[in-house]
């Protein structure tokens, strides 16, 4: 069996991928993936927390984190659409209307 | 009297005005007791005036039948009179006699609590009075109730013609009864006042009317820079008086003269006082009288106070308010009077009195050798014999510090007498000279209505008058006479004792005396001429411009003040010699005693002390022959031809022609003479420190106030605008930014947060 | 036998009676406005039988205000239900817990929520009278009539997701385990993004939506990630497992504290402070006024709650100063003056509203700090608690009015610009007199209510740092020496309160002074004016008075009864 | 309009007639009247709704009720007369209960609601640059007076649980009680910051520089009627408050400070003179002499004698009155004349030869002027600051001088000087306007204020000897305790 501690630390990876990847990135749908990435860091640790304590609940927590991660997707490309129906761009810099 | 008879029926008002001391006296009241009066009814009175002439502007009544308001002002100023009269009859011939205390007891008017540090811990103070209000009656202020209120009713009606009959004033005269009545309630209360607060207090309001009286012609920019200077200049004085207050109170926990002069050696909770304490105070006080009396260095308002009209001239600047501070050195008498209780080691202070008194004496004088303007001669005359009344009291407090009480109360009583024979002389002078400015003021307007360039105050454009306006030329010569110091009139009898005394200050005690005294002699000799050129050049000679050959003594009101003076003048200093006045004003004899006419004259011009006589004699020759004969040279003649002076007055115009004519062109065009003419620069001194000093610092403070002061707030405030908008800035709008920010602001937390657990 | 049905027994029920109304609501939205006449065949046959959903819809379901009418009534009762039930407490299930406090801040979501309701009602572009596009139409004409059908068609969307916002906020403030409380808040932040971007057709309104979402979906991945890290060091989320682990605790483990670290990330995100708040200001400024409100208000009350959830009752040592505190404490500085500097000079009133709105954030979570400084006893962290849901509380009143009142310029075009504001006294002299009630209290001027609640956590503050410096000092630098730095916050909060007064009064001078652009009074919306007045009244007589202590009596009950004392 | 004027008439009559009723032994010994059961007004954190008035207030609220009726009169043509005197009736509510309240919360809110109906007054009927002078006002005295919550607030958290007050906190606003503490704060140093810290919000209400610079922007700009207020009773707030709180409540930390206090007043006073030489606008003169005469104040607190205090409480009193008429001068100049450069017209007495004397009279009451208001305070002060400084007091003495330059200077260039008898010197503001003098409103307002200046500058007891036995009880109960316990010694 992997040690907690390794699954944890592949969690830290991808969840700094994820981030780094969410500022330096300026494609929306490309953001959009790397938030993915974060929420299953997240995933694994629950899983990985789940076996470590032998508890359900981990379990569950993963199950409903996945269901958020779809629903931010959703809504997500939803709002972007909207943002190219009016902007037609889903670069996170070019929609700089509203600064300051 | 006057061109109508029936002007006398406008006095009717008055007389219930009159009635007041009669009824009271009837009532069974003190004349005392009806001390307060002499304040209360003018105080009533003036803002009647005010504000009725404000509304009954214009209204025929009020101004053909209360002549604006005068009518009352007179009538305030009667009762005042008559009760004062009420007053001096009791005391002078009558049986009350004054001892050391308020004759009226002190209402309390400012209660409070003083506390003091005993070198170990803080109590209350028990020897702190409170400042109350009270009558303080003594010779010397009952001579100068007397003058003030006998001067004020004369002037005021000597107003009655004069004002309301030069069309200039028409509307405008309410408010000139109005600010006179409130002049008056100042002068009579400063005199009755019972302690130094209330003095100052009254003669603040002295210099209000001073101000508001000499801003009469407000319209006139000389007029209002005058009654500016006026004010700022005495202002100068009053807060070093005030300081001075302040001072002796904290000395003797009490500013009533009962209180203090019980004894003035030991002050509050019975400490001795220390004379150098006591000196820095009495020197405070001194500033403030320095200033309301027009004694270098804070002269310079006197002359420029002329803007005024005359009356106000003759009564404030002349005859009482200026007195004020003569009035003040006088009430410091017991504080230096080692004879009983006062305090030693006062001789500098007393030396600086009659320095300043000398100096101003001689400085005035000289200046007035090169007046024109007849109001301007007098001013500067007045400022000479308020100096002579200092340098005499300076040297009394001397005499008095070094013990010897009898010489110093001689001066002091001759000082006062002074102070009143020149009250007397002054007052008609400038009732004189307004009866001259006002008759030729009026020949002009009659001759040339459209030329304004015309000065009816320039002696230069007089002359020969003497047949023209008979009363008045009588009035100004004895008035001259008075105080040239003519042998027998008025100021001769008090003047002769201030230079005397003097130079004995100077023989025996004191040869720091010796300027003052030679000062004064040569004033004597000076004051002769320029007296003597006033008169002349008004009076004698040719008419020098073709008004003053048409003008005529003839307006009603005017002429019976002028007799009266003239007669109290002319006789009243003998009289009053006679009777031992100057012991009695100085507090040597507490009653008034008839001397034989014989050893009066003999005390005058034989006393038995050779240097009295060598001193006596010089002063005589000085000012009676030296002086007149020189201003004779210059400025005498016959009238023209075909006119005759009235005899009183013809033998000194004849006279004065005798001496031949000496041109003075070259005198006149001088640099000693254009300095004097430029006031011996004086004022633009003053001016000069004004505008280079004051001024600029206070141009500097505003600006500091708006740039630097508020400069702050206003920094402040564009530092946030821009530190707005560069906060505003770091919201770029890219989301790119935002996810990065927040990232750090993640990484911050773990640092803060670790670093806090570790 | 238990089962899940006998579990749930009706008492319980009628405690979630607010949350059930809002869920009924949303099924009720999602019916009601498709009544109609569809029938359908009984398969098999010919028969047709009435299923009344779909088909052509009465005239009572065809009407565009239907759901903002059910959303009023059901947020009305849900309010109304939430006040009943304010006093009980009761267990549901095992992450679900009702109490006062719950109770309270349901009182508070569904009242601000309530009255975005009432301000939608005659916002959105719904038209009555819609027809459909006839042949004879020209295309224009044909084009736009679909588009007030469309339009008509999305009040039911955008009620729902603000009911579903309701939901999902009411939930989490009873959620007694951290993933129940973070579901709930994801379930009404999602809805809110969608809330947010709602007015598509405007050039910002999908902009703001896309920021919101795409800064508040990155910092919620770091909040589950940080919540999962917690998960792993402690085997369960229920907040009182965690706390007794976190209390036993005898070294940090990073584990835990990066974890919290992280969740305060998400939460303060949610509650707007700096440096998170980035999103804000645009979302706000591209949002509807109302919503905005309500992200100014309701929201930003979610994410305090779940504050306070984490950070007192998880992380709270029972001694000495938490560790929390002084992150807490800088980005509560940051924030408020932050926010303070960036309105000053903001034209747009509403993103001026919205740095106000970070700034009040600021405010709070210094009050907040106080609590975690360890100076504070039970009875003084109950005091400031009680401040800092006070605030909450009446911002309500006066930020969601102030929004309000953007919202009525809004239905007219306008909002964006401070010259919309120009002259609105002379316009609207009752609106605009609210509205300069609004930004005196919002500055914290006596005696309105955003007055005593400043004045509530300043005190907390000064009362529990005042007493720190030396007694034996003799001069106010040895004093100041010895303080706890605390102390210092309570000075920041006045400076900015100052500061604040800048573009607060700034705006009640362009009402009342500036010349309106034009002399036409505004829409004729009853509800909106009725909300707006109703605010100001409120915001003035809790400021002082009867009510303001009857308030006061509540809140400190409330959080009384949530920390246990 | 009328209607205003009859509920401020009312109140004011009410108020003169409670008089009658007031316990004045009680309140010339220096104790409390009217003092109500505290009605609680927030139980939960110790607010209650209690109100008294002393010798220290009680001429204040008289000022308070005289003044807005008065200032009604003034202006009472006031465009929008509807909302204006209105405003004038809130602000009387508002300035009372800061003089009678003795709740240190209700107090804060009194005064911090006095600035409402100021800064509209000056927004709305205010000058050409009212929206920065009001916005000025009201910020820079609010944070001030924030400042001065946050020490409040320390002293609130230093009292002790009284029975029934504050069940949530534990502590109280009551001021007698927080008085009554021996040793509130016992922390030296706190005691010092928090006694700093009111200073600030008093000293800016004073004002007393460096914190004055908003009152002259906010005087030019204000209306008339605000400017007599603002003047009057508005910057006497600042020292009533210094003199109830911040002086009883921490007598040892105001010895402490008295250096502070005299540089302050010294400032005030002396540089303010200063400043308001160098103003070419008159009302900005006007303000500027506020300043330096609030600067009197200072002092007189500072010489720590019953005297100073006294003359303290009596300049409030005074200058209550003095400032008032003066601003009404001022406005009626701006009123009439539409200007207010000095210099700008001259010989002005001939049009309004109303406006000039009550400008007279004014102008001399305010340069101290004996037998007028304000020369009992100055000579009371004056006196005890020798007996406890010394030469120091020339500094203020030689001000006097300064204070004559400036109002002597200001009148001889608007009510003298023109060179002709027969018409003065017009602005251009005038435009060829017919000049005229005040209306009958304004000259009856300025008569009566007037007519006070000479009533209390003839008979200062009226008011005086209860002031006098107040600051007497005050030093001997709880001043001299201080100086023994601080060994403060001149």
């Amino acid at each position: 069996m992997i040690e907690t501690s390794w699954i944890v630390g592949l969690g830290v990876i991808l969840f700094f991928i994820g981030l780094i990847g969410a500022f330096t990135r300026k494609n929306a749908i490309v953001v959009l993936m790397c938030i993915e990435v974060m929420l299953n860091a997240a995933n694994l640790n629950f899983v990985a927390g789940a076996s470590h304590y032998s508890d359900v609940d981990g379990w569950v927590f993963t199950a409903i984190a996945i269901a958020i991660a779809a629903a931010e997707v959703a809504i997500g490309l939803a709002i972007l659409l909207s943002l190219y129906s009016t902007q037609e761009t889903i670069s996170l810099d070019e929609a700089n209307i509203l600064k300051n | 009297m006057g061109e109508s008879t029936n002007e006398w029926n406008l006095l009717a008002p008055i007389i219930p005005f009159v009635l007041v001391a009669p009824l009271l006296y009837a009532q069974g009241w003190e004349s005392v007791e009806a001390a307060f009066l002499i304040v209360v009814i003018p105080l009533l009175t003036f803002p009647a005036i005010l504000v009725a002439g404000q509304i009954y502007n214009g209204n025929e009544t009020w101004k053909n039948r209360f002549k604006e308001g005068g009518i009352f002002g007179l009538g305030a100023l009667a009762s005042s009179l008559s009760i004062s009269l009420w007053i001096v009859y009791d005391y002078v011939a009558g049986s009350s006699h004054f001892e050391m205390h308020s004759v009226v007891e002190p209402f309390s008017w400012l209660t409070f609590d003083v506390i003091h540090y005993d070198g170990s811990q803080w109590d209350v103070s028990s020897g702190f009075a409170d400042i109350g209000v009270g009558v303080w009656l003594d010779p010397v202020s009952l001579m100068l109730l007397f003058v003030a209120t006998f001067l004020c009713f004369l002037i005021c009606w000597f107003s009655l013609g004069y004002m309301n009959t030069d069309p200039i004033n028409e509307d405008s005269n309410h408010r000139f009864y109005g600010e006179f009545v409130l002049f008056a309630i100042g002068m009579f209360g400063m005199v009755l006042a019972d302690n130094f607060l209330w003095l100052f207090i009254f003669w603040e309001i002295m210099g209000l009317c001073s101000y508001l009286l000499i801003g009469f012609y407000y319209w006139k920019d000389s007029a209002a820079a005058a009654a500016k200077k006026a004010f700022l200049t005495t202002r100068v004085g009053d807060v070093f008086l005030m300081v001075g207050l302040l001072m002796l109170y904290d000395i003797y926990g009490s500013l009533e003269f009962s209180i203090i002069f019980d004894d003035p050696s030991t002050g509050v909770g019975g400490a001795l006082v220390n004379s150098t304490d006591l000196n820095w105070a009495l020197l405070m006080l001194f500033i403030g009288a320095v200033g309301k009396s027009a004694q270098f260095p804070l002269h310079v308002w006197l002359p420029d106070a002329m803007e005024g009209p005359t009356p106000v001239s003759a009564l404030i600047h002349a005859a009482t308010m200026v007195n004020a501070g003569l009035y003040l050195v006088f009430r410091m008498v017991p504080f230096v009077d080692v004879h009983v209780n006062g305090v030693a080691g006062l001789e500098d202070f007393a030396l600086v009195v009659a320095w300043i008194g000398g100096i101003t004496a001689f400085m005035a004088a000289a200046i007035a050798f090169v007046q024109n303007d007849i109001k301007k001669v007098l001013a500067y005359s007045t400022m000479s014999q308020l100096a002579y009344i200092f340098t005499g009291l300076g040297a009394g407090l001397l005499f008095l510090n070094l013990g010897e009480y009898h010489a110093g109360y001689f001066v002091i009583g001759a000082s006062m007498f002074h102070l009143f024979n020149h009250a007397m002389a002054k007052g008609m002078l400038f009732m004189a000279s307004g009866s001259v400015i006002h008759e030729v003021h009026h020949a002009h307007h009659h001759l040339h209505h459209d030329d304004h360039d015309f000065d009816p105050q320039d002696m230069r454009n007089m002359g020969g008058l003497a047949s023209k306006m008979p009363i008045t030329s009588i009035a100004m010569m004895f008035g001259s006479m008075s105080i040239i110091g003519i042998p027998l009139i008025g100021g001769f009898w008090s003047k002769e004792g201030i230079i005397a005394e003097t130079w004995l200050a100077y023989l025996h005690k004191e040869p720091l005396m010796l300027g003052p005294a030679i000062l004064v002699l040569a004033t004597a000799g000076m004051t002769g001429f320029y007296m003597t050129r006033m008169w002349l050049m008004t009076f004698a000679g040719p008419p020098k411009s073709d008004v003053a050959e048409h003008v005529h003594e003839g307006t009603p009101w005017i002429k019976e003040p002028l007799i009266i003076l003239t007669v109290v003048t002319a006789l009243g200093g003998f009289l009053l010699a006679l009777l031992g006045a100057v012991d009695y004003l100085g507090g040597e004899k507490d009653h008034l005693a008839m001397h034989g006419v014989v050893d009066t004259l003999k005390h005058a011009f034989l006393p038995d002390d050779n240097e009295l006589r060598a001193i006596g004699w010089s002063t005589i020759l000085l000012a009676a022959i030296i002086g007149p004969i020189m201003a004779s040279r210059v400025h005498g003649g016959k009238l023209a031809e075909g006119v005759k002076a009235n005899p009183i007055v013809g033998w000194l115009v004849n006279l004065s022609s005798k001496f031949g004519s000496q041109d003075v062109s070259e005198m006149a065009n001088s640099q000693l003479a254009e300095a004097l003419q430029r006031r011996l620069y004086f004022d633009d001194l003053y001016e000069w420190i004004v505008a280079n000093t004051a001024i600029p610092f206070a141009s500097f403070s505003a600006w500091f106030d708006k740039n630097i002061i508020d400069g702050v707030i206003k920094q402040i405030e564009s530092n946030s605008v821009s530190g707005s908008v560069s906060v505003r800035g770091i919201t770029t709008g890219s989301t790119r930014d935002y996810i990065l920010m927040a990232a750090v602001g993640m990484l911050s937390i773990f640092a803060l947060i670790w670093g806090v657990s570790a | 036998m238990s089962s899940i049905l006998t579990d749930i027994d009706l008492d319980t029920t009628m405690l979630l009676l607010p949350e059930i109304l809002m869920l009924l609501g949303i099924v009720a939205m999602i019916l009601i406005p498709n009544l109609g006449d569809a029938t359908m065949r009984i398969p098999l046959t010919r028969t047709r039988v009435p299923i009344f959903i779909g088909g052509t819809r009465s005239e009572f379901s065809n009407n565009p205000k239907l759901p903002n009418t059910i959303a009023s009534g059901v947020l009305g009762l849900a309010l109304l239900t939430s006040f009943l039930y304010l006093g009980e407490e009761a267990d549901v299930g095992n992450a679900l817990h009702i109490d006062e406090f719950s109770r309270l801040f349901t009182l508070l979501f569904t009242s601000a929520l309530l009255l975005a309701t009432l301000a939608t009602s005659t916002r959105m572009p719904a038209k009555p009278k819609a027809t459909p596009p006839m042949v004879a139409d020209s295309d224009e004409v044909a084009d736009s009539k679909v588009a007030a059908l469309i339009d008509n068609r999305r009040q039911v969307d955008f009620h729902i997701l603000l009911l579903t916002t309701g939901l999902g906020m009411s939930l989490m403030a009873m959620a007694t385990n951290l993933f129940m409380l973070f579901v709930c808040l994801e379930l009404a932040s999602l809805s809110s993004y969608v809330l947010v971007a709602f007015h598509k057709e405007a050039d910002v309104g999908g902009e703001a939506g896309m920021k919101y979402f795409m800064v508040g979906s990155v910092v919620s991945a770091i909040g589950i990630y940080g919540m999962s890290l917690l998960y792993i060091w402690s085997g369960s989320l229920d907040m009182a497992e965690l706390a007794a682990t976190w209390s036993a605790m005898e070294t940090n483990d990073p584990l835990a504290i990066i974890g919290v670290g992280m969740m305060m990330v998400a939460f303060g995100f949610k509650v707007g402070a700096a440096p998170f708040h980035l999103a804000v200001p645009d979302a706000y400024s591209g949002a509807s006024s109302p919503i905005a409100g309500l992200l100014a208000t309701a929201s930003k009350a979610m994410g305090f709650v779940a504050l306070i959830r984490l950070l007192l009752i998880v992380t709270m040592p029972p001694s000495g100063q938490a560790i929390w505190m002084l992150s807490i404490a800088l980005i509560a500085v940051l924030t408020m003056t932050w926010g303070n500097l960036a309105a000053l000079t903001s034209d747009n009133p509403k993103r001026m509203l919205a740095y106000s709105s970070v700034a009040h954030a600021g405010y709070m979570l210094a009050a907040m700090a106080a609590i975690g400084s360890g100076l504070a006893d039970a009875s003084s962290s109950s005091m400031i608690l009680t401040a800092v849901v006070f605030h909450l509380l009446i911002l309500v009143l006066f930020k969601l009015g102030a929004f309000l009142v953007l919202s009525m310029l809004e239905a007219d075009g306008g909002g964006h610009r401070i010259e919309d504001l120009h002259g609105l006294v002379r316009r609207e002299p009752a609106i605009g007199v609210a509205m300069f009630v609004f930004m005196l209290s919002l500055a914290g001027v006596p005696p309105l209510s955003g007055f005593l609640s400043k004045l509530l956590m300043i005190n907390g503050i000064v009362s529990v740092s005042a007493g720190t410096g030396a007694v034996t000092s003799t001069t106010v630098v040895d004093w100041a020496g010895g303080v706890d730095p605390l102390f210092w916050l309570a000075v920041a909060i006045v400076l900015n309160s100052a500061l604040s007064l800048f573009y607060y009064l700034r705006i009640g001078l362009v009402m009342f002074f500036e010349s309106p652009e034009t002399e036409s009074g505004l829409r004729n919306a009853p509800n909106l004016r009725l909300a707006i007045f109703g605010c100001a009244i409120l915001t003035i007589l809790f400021g002082i008075g009867p009510m303001s202590e009857w308030l006061l009596d509540m809140v400190t009950s409330a959080v009384d009864s949530m920390m246990g004392l | 309009m009328g209607i205003a004027m009859a509920v401020a008439v009312i109140a004011t009559m009410l108020f003169l007639g409670q008089i009658g009723n007031i316990d004045w032994t009680n309140i010339t010994q220096g104790g409390y009247v009217l003092q109500n059961e505290a009605v609680e007004l927030i139980p939960s954190i110790g607010v209650s709704w209690k109100v008294g008035a002393d010798a220290l207030s009680f001429p204040m609220i008289w000022l308070t009720a005289v003044l807005i009726p008065i200032s009604m009169l003034v202006e009472w043509d006031a465009k929008r007369g509807h909302l204006f005197h209105p405003l004038l009736l809130v602000m009387e509510g508002a300035l009372l209960g800061v003089f009678v309240v003795l709740d240190l919360f209700v107090f804060y809110v009194f005064w911090e609601l006095t600035l409402i109906p100021m800064f509209l007054l000056i927004l709305m009927w205010g000058g050409d640059d009212r929206r920065y002078a009001s916005m000025k006002f009201f910020i820079y005295t609010f944070a001030a007076s924030v400042i001065m919550l946050v020490g409040i607030l320390v002293m609130y958290f230093h009292t002790d649980p009284i029975s029934g007050m504050g069940s949530l906190t534990g502590h109280h606003f009551d001021l007698v009680a927080m008085t009554a503490q021996e040793n509130l704060i016992p922390s030296e140093g706190l005691r010092h910051l928090v006694w700093l810290m009111l200073l600030i919000g008093f000293a800016t209400k004073m004002p007393s520089v460096p914190v004055h610079t908003w009152l002259p922007d906010a005087h030019v700009q204000a209306p008339t009627a605000g400017s007599m207020l603002l003047a009057g009773v508005m910057l006497k707030m600042g020292a009533y408050g210094f003199l109830r709180v911040a002086v009883t409540v921490f007598p040892e930390s105001t010895i402490e400070f008295i250096p502070l206090l005299i540089v302050l007043g010294m400032a005030s006073l002396v540089y303010g003179a200063w400043v308001c030489m160098g103003q070419t606008n008159l009302k900005r003169m006007v303000a500027y002499s506020s300043v330096s005469h609030m600067g009197l104040i200072f002092l007189g607190i500072a010489t720590m004698q019953p005297l100073g205090i006294a003359g303290a409480l009596f300049m409030m009193f005074a200058h209550g009155i003095i400032s008032p008429l003066l601003f009404a001068v001022a406005g009626a100049f701006k009123h009439h004349y539409h200007t207010l450069e000095i210099g700008s017209m001259r010989g002005i007495a001939h049009h309004s030869p109303w406006l000039a004397a009550h400008m007279m009279l004014g102008w001399m009451a305010s340069l101290g002027l004996p037998l007028l208001a304000g020369f009992v305070a100055e000579v009371a002060i004056m006196i005890a600051f020798w007996m406890t400084y010394g030469w120091l007091v020339l500094l203020p003495a030689l001000t006097l001088i300064i204070t004559a330059v400036y109002y002597l200077s200001s009148m001889q260039r608007t009510i003298f000087e023109s060179n002709d008898p027969e018409k003065g010197i017009l602005p251009d503001t005038m435009h060829g306007e017919e000049p005229r003098d005040i209306t009958w409103h304004e000259n009856a307002g300025m008569l009566i204020l007037g007519a006070m200046t000479v009533l209390f500058g003839i008979m200062p007891f009226i008011f005086w000897d209860m002031m006098s036995d107040w600051s007497s009880g005050f030093t001997f109960e709880t001043l001299i305790d201080a100086m023994h316990s601080q060994g403060w010694k001149p």
